[in-house]
């Protein structure tokens, strides 16, 4: 540890104490990789069982059920990881959409025209399918990793810019990247690039989705977390306790692009095709109102949030039916909801809290935000 | 505070439930498209009637449904009505997968119509492959569509023959030797005829001495086409959208400009003289029909989908016309009605006589020798050019063999 | 001319004071408006009406688009905005962008998502200048642009109202204090900026005749492109942001890289925030310690 | 060596020369006030020490190593900690996790190992808690640890920017104005305090504060700053003696 | 008699912090009230609620024989009660010219020439500043143009909060000495400030503020005698 420099007994002897009750005492733990490796072994059988489960539900329809779960996924990990840039280190950024198109072209790259053709040698069978989803798993990572480099470039201006500056220029960087793409003809610019095999299914997409809430979870609840909060909420007192805030503010910016990369790479993969259509400024905006509308900094808000939004229009389908109508209101209804959303809940529908917090709803540990107001209109 | 967040929960979890349960009716009627069965045929249709591709996706919409009223009012096939389900996918892609899902595994649909635009059919269609479940686009002139499996299917002809047939009749009939190339980037259909023309015309001895593109949402194209005019060229490629060839045409005389422009099929539409008016005197596109051709199919089809919608049918109208025929036709002569019968059924296609000509599909399950009009126009009205029967052009080959 | 109805979107933008991305769709609304009642006009009005007539018609069709703009602007401040000015203000960026939806899916529900043709209501003609080439209407829209802005600029620096306009955005509480009533003072911003939207849209419709419930996606961002360019509530420092991204553009439209148009006005504003934080005229405070 | 010094800084905003020629020396375990009238530079001051701002003009040193080009944080691992004139708790956190984020240098790990909750990790968060239980147990603010900092009665908000500034592990510690908004009663309490701290932590204290009480109680020397000048220096008698000083920051009864 | 401005068992909160725990306050007609106290003792929050910025949570304030308790402060003000907030809240980007009109904006009609050769009068250097940018002045001309803006109105009550802030002794003399005129000429005034000294001497009674609560009430000459106040409040 640091602080060796200090005189002996000066004041920190306490140092060698028990650690309080708040936290469990050391002896009471097993090893770190091996509680994780049980968490991770219980994770993995419960999806695979909720996989096989989805695969033979007896149920009409269940298909189209499974196809927006899983873009549900896609969306939760969109919005988890948008919420680490923006909900918890405070930099507001609108080109979420961008590093999404940077990891699913890439990874779709690496399978169509390196991936897909190996794997294909290889007749069907055990062999094949291990190494197709090992292959997935490269593809989808090395996604992730130029997306976090592009992150890591437009985190530098992020540095210097604050509130709508940086929106803006999160936003047209996002805007960027989609033109950039528009021209690179080898992956099809404005055809699309089509004949990505379907390697990523539910299983996959909602093995990344825990990673990234393991991520978010134990990231906000560590220094990295703290230092990442500290800037949210004062950057000039961050500095003053020692936070290097431009270094962990451009770590926020890799942390959130690198899975919006992975969210990417998986989506290619289960979509089978990209265009650069699909990654215009308003997908940003649909991930910034998931995490807005959740509750920023709330990891469980922008899971709800991302659940609700991606159920919502697809829910929304059926009101033509009832209208007996041709044209179709669900996107009105759909953009009314949110403004009324908004209104009635201003700081996001679980606020800064986690949602059992907001079942449990022990006052003291509210934030005055979510409190009754008072009578005052105004703060000293 | 904490009620109205009850009230909202309530809403929403309301809202959606409501979508949830799979509709009894529907899964009847699903049923009920197995041999045995009564009750209606449904077919499930995707398509833009939101968002960008708006126009395209209504007056496909339109026709498909006039197509199977008429089918209905027949009698039906093989005594069974016809029933489609339309689901809107925005112009999006994402969205157009989402429909389709939708429509194939929660309306048990038997097939599937759509989409115009090639992006959303090309996301459409590894999932209706993977269902078995038999899709035709009327109108997606990408190449890579058919490719996705032996259920995609389409009843047009591709960017490439179009885009052939173009630079062909610039160059060889009309003799330009000088052209420039107006692209629209965001736009694959666009982008695709570009590759194309530039290839064949100067393959034929022509030059593309300017490429300018744009993107779709502009509306100046002043700086575009001023650099162009520098050029000089004898003919302006525009192979976009009616919506900006009708802008890009005025705005290129208010140049003082005076070259032809020439496009493909997306310059139809009864709108795009209304926009472009005097400006486009002269210009010429290459289309799948002309409404004012004296053949009575073609003169009924005109007459009654104007009665009906109050406009006179663009391509696209026609185009989803036939599609839904062939599909109806195709339905008839299935063994069964299920996805592999009513796919062999539709592969079986021969000389169907249709509203854009005749409709044999291919090996490659596109559309073969179909014929291509040429469009010009004249004191402000569109009239025949020249109609290329794929005999007469030598070009009948679908482009698919070329790549 | 599209820059220079931009400018005329960048200044009303600037007003707003805080990112509205429904503004563009203001202006689609303001177009729509002056669509049906062209269309209307058109009908009764027969062709053989002389020019003063189809000048007049033009004038009440930009009055009534701007009356309903107005309005719409009136209701979505009361409905959308004051509600959340306590709130923090990023609620208000997603009502924001929730009101921009409902225009644009209301207006493709209502209007039809096809694209429409403005009705022409005054006949174009060809003027000459030596070797530049434009019509009357490009120079009827410069010049309504103009006394446009003259009048916004005039409202804003000339006027008792303006003056009070001009202290609430600076400091919303100690203009209370100087018995200014907030409230109505906003609202009536509001008002004036989607009025000047409606009449960018019709000037918008005038040049350019095809219209769509889409068409103000664009250059509602754009204007705030420009605007941050030029430093956040900063007028001419928005009307100088724009100039410069119009430039550039079309600079970059006629060369061979007009493939990356799209991208240029933010690789502009990327670069230029590099340098300048707070934009080309705004001023850079640190945070008071 | 003394711990700091400063030598003729002057910093200018614009046309304002707000501090002008300020020279300090301090050693280890000195109490050292700055009094003056608001707007006399006495926050400018902490902020260039702290890196906030940079001075046009001068030299400051912390353990011989000069800090004028240093960033806030480069100068807080230097040993620097601070507190705020207009409390800058981190609101929406709560009182253990400001305390936390105050030692912030001291707990470092990767950010794998944040995930994996390696034993690093662990280990690193024991000793954070504790510390941190510990440093809230000396401003009796351990009962409140779970609350959020913002819904702290103001006193104590005051006592948790101290407690905060404590975590980073100083040998300097910058007060701005601790007592203000206290009462009498919690202004003596808070005397204790900081000689408390400043005894067992071995603390150098540089204090900004308005309440003469305060000041001249616990203060051995004091420096009188007024537009950015100093006007006097010198144990707390000299200071309250100091003619100028009356004129010019304490008053004295005058006609008007 | 009746006070023109009074305040009875004000209580304030900001969300659940109570700042202001009852306070009772009178103002009686042409007189000047100083209310002084440490840093965060609830002087400006009292203020602030008087004139409408603040809702209280209970108790009234009565102005005119009018309960103006949770009146929006425009209203407040065309009343006239005129706030000159601390930190003087001029507007920078505005004109002095403008921000002397802007004060007026309840009279609906501009300031007369006299009107400006009052202000004038009492400010010289505003005239040559007029058409400036109010936020190129030095501190103490800001604080006489806030002052100046404050009259423009009309005002019955002045409330003043913290004029001296941040002013060199001889600029906080000459404010004060203007204070002592307006009030001459008819303004009755309520001043905050933390020079506990000069508001004493100036104002005709005092209240002292501690952490919410009025500890202290009296005349000026009282408090400048009271040992309590000499010993927390002039260093004494």
């Amino acid at each position: 540890m640091a602080g060796g420099q200090r005189v002996a007994g000066s004041g920190w002897e306490n140092r060698d104490a028990p650690p309080p009750a708040t936290r469990h005492p050391p002896s009471a733990r097993l090893p770190w990789w091996l509680r994780d490796l049980i968490y991770a072994a219980v994770f993995i059988a419960i999806l695979i069982g909720a996989s096989y489960g989805l695969d033979r539900i007896p149920i009409g329809g269940i298909a189209y059920y499974r196809r927006i779960i899983v873009l549900m996924g896609i969306n939760i990990i969109l919005a988890v990881s948008l919420n680490i840039i923006n909900g918890h280190a405070g930099q507001f950024s609108l080109g979420h959409a961008g590093f999404m198109a940077i990891g699913a072209y890439f990874a779709a790259f690496l399978t169509v025209f390196y991936f897909a053709p190996y794997v294909n040698k290889f007749p069907e069978g055990t062999e094949q399918w291990l190494l197709q989803n090992g292959l997935l798993l490269v593809a989808v990572l090395l996604g992730g990793a130029l997306a976090a480099l592009a992150g890591y470039i437009v985190g530098l201006p992020s540095l210097r810019l604050r509130g709508d500056y940086l929106a803006i220029v999160t936003l047209g960087f996002g805007e960027i990247i989609r033109v950039f793409i528009l021209n690179i003809n080898k992956i099809g610019a404005a055809r699309g690039l089509s004949g990505i095999p379907n390697w990523a299914d539910f299983f996959w997409v909602y093995l990344f989705c825990g990673i990234t809430i393991l991520i978010s979870w134990r990231l906000v609840r560590s220094s990295v977390g703290r230092a990442f909060l500290a800037i949210r909420e004062d950057q000039i007192a961050a500095e003053a306790m020692g936070v290097d805030t431009t270094k962990y503010k451009v770590k926020a910016f890799i942390i959130g692009s690198f899975l919006a990369g992975v969210a990417g790479g998986l989506f290619a993969h289960y979509m089978m095709y990209l265009n650069p259509e699909m990654f215009r400024f308003l997908k940003s905006f649909e991930v910034v109102v998931m995490v807005v509308l959740g509750g920023l900094g709330s990891i469980s808000g922008s899971v709800v949030a991302a659940i609700i939004l991606t159920f919502l229009p697809e829910g929304l389908r059926e009101v033509k039916d009832f209208l007996h109508t041709n044209k179709d209101p669900r996107m009105v209804i759909y953009s009314i909801l949110l403004i009324v959303l908004m209104l009635t809940r201003p700081q996001g529908l679980l606020g800064r809290r986690e949602l059992w917090q907001v079942l449990a709803r022990r006052k003291d540990t509210i934030p005055t935000d979510e409190r009754d107001q008072g009578d005052a209109t105004d703060r000293p | 505070m904490r009620s109205h967040l009850l009230k909202l929960c309530t809403i929403i979890v309301a809202v959606l439930f409501s979508g949830c349960p799979p509709k009894t009716e529907v899964a009847g009627g699903g049923g009920g498209n197995g041999a045995a069965g009564g009750g209606d045929i449904l077919i499930g249709e995707y398509g833009s009637l939101t968002g960008g591709q708006a126009t395209f996706g209504t007056s496909t919409h339109q026709a498909i449904i006039m197509a199977m009223d008429e089918i209905n009012a027949a009698g039906g096939v093989n005594g069974r009505k016809i029933k489609v389900l339309t689901e809107d996918d925005e112009s999006k892609t994402e969205e157009a997968a989402n429909a389709v899902t939708k429509l194939i595994s929660q309306n048990n649909v038997l097939t599937i119509l759509g989409e115009v635009a090639s992006s959303c059919s090309l996301a459409a269609a590894p999932i209706c492959q993977s269902n078995k479940v038999p899709m035709i686009t009327p109108s997606s002139t990408n190449p890579e569509v058919t490719k996705k499996g032996d259920y995609i299917f389409r009843t047009c002809f591709t960017d490439d023959y179009q885009g052939e047939n173009i630079a062909r009749y610039a160059a060889t009939q009309l003799h330009y030797k000088k052209a420039a190339i107006l692209t629209d980037v965001k736009n694959d259909y666009s982008t695709g005829l570009t590759t194309t023309i530039d290839r064949v015309f100067t393959s034929l001895g022509g030059k593309i001495i300017a490429k300018q593109s744009y993107a779709n949402l502009d509306s100046d194209f002043r700086s575009q086409l001023t650099a162009i005019r520098a050029a000089n060229p004898e003919v302006i490629f525009v192979p976009g959208y009616y919506t900006d060839v009708g802008q890009i045409a005025i705005q290129a005389r208010d140049l003082g400009m005076k070259q032809p422009l020439m496009g493909g099929d997306g310059w139809e539409s009864p709108k795009l003289i209304e926009i472009g008016g005097k400006a486009l005197e002269g210009c010429m596109y290459t289309n799948h029909y002309f409404y004012g051709d004296p053949n009575p199919m073609v003169h009924n089809f005109v007459q009654k989908y104007k009665e009906r919608f109050g406009s006179i049918p663009d391509g696209m109208a026609a185009l989803g016309y036939d599609a839904a025929r062939v599909l109806a036709d195709a339905i008839k002569r299935a063994k069964k009605l299920d996805g592999p019968s009513l796919r062999d059924a539709i592969a079986a296609t021969k000389s169907f006589q249709g509203v854009t000509g005749t409709i044999t599909l291919g090996p490659d399950r596109d559309a073969v020798g179909k014929k291509i009009v040429i469009e010009e126009v004249k004191n402000g009205q569109l009239t025949l050019k020249a109609t290329i029967e794929p005999s007469a052009g030598g070009s009948a080959t679908p482009a698919t063999a070329k790549h | 001319m599209q820059t220079f109805l931009q400018y005329l979107l960048n200044g009303i933008a600037v007003g707003a004071k805080l990112i509205n991305f429904a503004h563009g769709d203001v202006f689609m609304l303001g177009s729509f408006v002056g669509f049906y009642a062209g269309g209307w006009a058109a009908r009764h009005m027969n062709n053989q009406a002389g020019t003063l007539m189809s000048w007049v018609v033009a004038a009440a069709i930009m009055l009534l688009s701007m009356i309903a703009c107005g309005l719409f602007g009136y209701l979505n401040e009361r409905i959308a905005y004051r509600p959340l000015r306590n709130a923090p203000r990023i609620a208000s960026l997603i009502t924001a962008i929730g009101v921009s939806f409902f225009l644009e899916y209301g207006g493709q529900f209502v209007f039809g998502p096809d694209p429409k043709f403005f009705p022409t209501l005054i006949e174009k003609h060809l003027i000459q200048f030596g070797t530049i080439t434009t019509t009357n209407y490009q120079i009827i829209v410069l010049v309504v642009a103009v006394i446009f802005m003259a009048l916004l600029q005039y409202i804003v620096y000339g006027t008792r109202f303006g003056r009070a306009m001009r202290a609430v955005s600076f400091n919303f509480e100690t203009a209370s204090l100087m018995g200014i009533p907030t409230d109505r003072i906003i609202s009536i911003t509001f008002m004036i900026g989607s009025a000047l939207a409606a009449v960018a849209g019709i000037l918008f419709a005038v040049s350019y005749p095809k219209i769509d419930p889409l068409m103000g996606i664009m250059p509602g961002l754009k204007a705030f492109v420009a605007a941050v360019l030029g430093g956040i509530g900063n007028v001419p420092g928005a009307v100088v942001g724009g100039l410069i991204i119009g430039i550039i553009e079309s600079f970059v439209g006629g060369s061979r890289f007009s493939n990356f148009t799209p991208a240029i006005a933010f690789i502009i504003l990327i670069g230029i925030l590099l340098f300048r934080p707070s934009g080309l005229f705004g001023k850079y405070e640190p945070e008071k310690v | 060596m003394p711990l700091l010094e400063v030598k003729d800084v002057t910093i200018r905003f614009g046309g304002l020369t707000a501090v002008s020629e300020f020279t300090l020396s301090m050693d280890t375990h000195e109490l050292v006030g700055l009094i003056g009238p608001n707007g006399a530079g006495k926050t400018t001051i902490f902020n260039m020490l702290t890196g906030v701002y940079r001075p046009n003009e001068g030299e400051m040193f912390v353990d011989g190593q000069s800090i004028v080009d240093n960033k806030p944080y480069e100068i807080t691992a230097l040993g620097v900690a601070r507190t705020f004139q207009n409390i800058r708790l981190f609101k929406e956190l709560t009182v253990l996790d400001n305390v936390k984020i105050g030692g912030h240098m001291h707990y470092k790990y990767s950010s794998a190992s944040a995930v994996l909750h390696t034993n690093r990790f662990h280990k690193a968060e024991d000793i954070a808690e504790v510390d941190a239980v510990e440093l809230l147990r000396i401003f009796n603010l351990d009962s409140r640890a779970q609350q959020y900092a913002r819904n702290l009665p103001y006193g104590d908000q005051r006592r948790l920017e101290i407690a905060r500034a404590l975590a980073v592990r100083p040998k300097l510690l910058l007060l701005d104005e601790p007592a203000a908004g206290l009462n009498t009663g919690e202004t003596s309490e808070l005397m204790e305090k900081i000689h408390e701290i400043r005894d067992r932590f071995g603390l150098a204290i540089l204090v900004i504060e308005h309440n003469m009480e305060l000041v001249m109680g616990i203060c051995e020397r004091i420096f009188v700053l007024n537009f950015g000048k100093t006007i006097a220096q010198g144990t707390p008698d000299d200071v309250r003696a100091n003619p100028v000083v009356i004129e010019a920051y304490l008053g004295e009864p005058a006609e008007v | 008699m009746n006070a023109l401005l009074a305040v009875r068992d004000l209580e304030v909160a900001y969300g659940n912090i109570p700042a202001l725990h009852g306070i009772t306050i009178e103002v009686q007609k042409g007189e000047i009230v100083t209310l002084i106290g440490a840093n965060g003792a609830g002087k400006t929050t009292t203020l602030r609620t008087i004139s409408g910025l603040l809702k209280p949570r209970r108790g009234e304030i009565v102005f005119n024989e009018r309960n103006i308790g949770g009146t929006k402060p425009d209203v407040i003000t065309a009343m006239g009660v005129s706030h000159v907030p601390e930190g003087r809240g001029i507007f920078a980007n505005l004109t002095v010219g403008d921000n002397l009109e802007l004060g007026a904006y309840v009279r609906k009609e501009k300031i007369t020439d006299s009107e400006y050769e009052r202000v004038f009068a009492l400010f010289p250097v505003l005239k040559e500043r007029l058409k400036q940018n109010a936020g190129t002045l030095s501190g103490g001309e800001q604080q006489m143009l806030a002052i100046s803006r404050a009259l423009m109105s009309k005002p019955n009550v002045l409330l003043l909060d913290e004029p001296s802030l941040g002013l060199a002794p001889q600029m906080v003399q000459a404010i004060f000495r203007v204070v002592k005129e307006i009030n001459a000429e008819g303004t009755t005034i309520l001043l905050v400030e933390q020079n506990a000294h000069m508001a004493l001497v100036t104002a005709h009674r005092g209240y002292v503020m501690e952490t919410g609560r009025i500890v202290l009430h009296d005349t000026t000459k009282a408090l400048l005698a009271s040992d309590r106040v000499k010993k927390a409040y002039l260093g004494g």
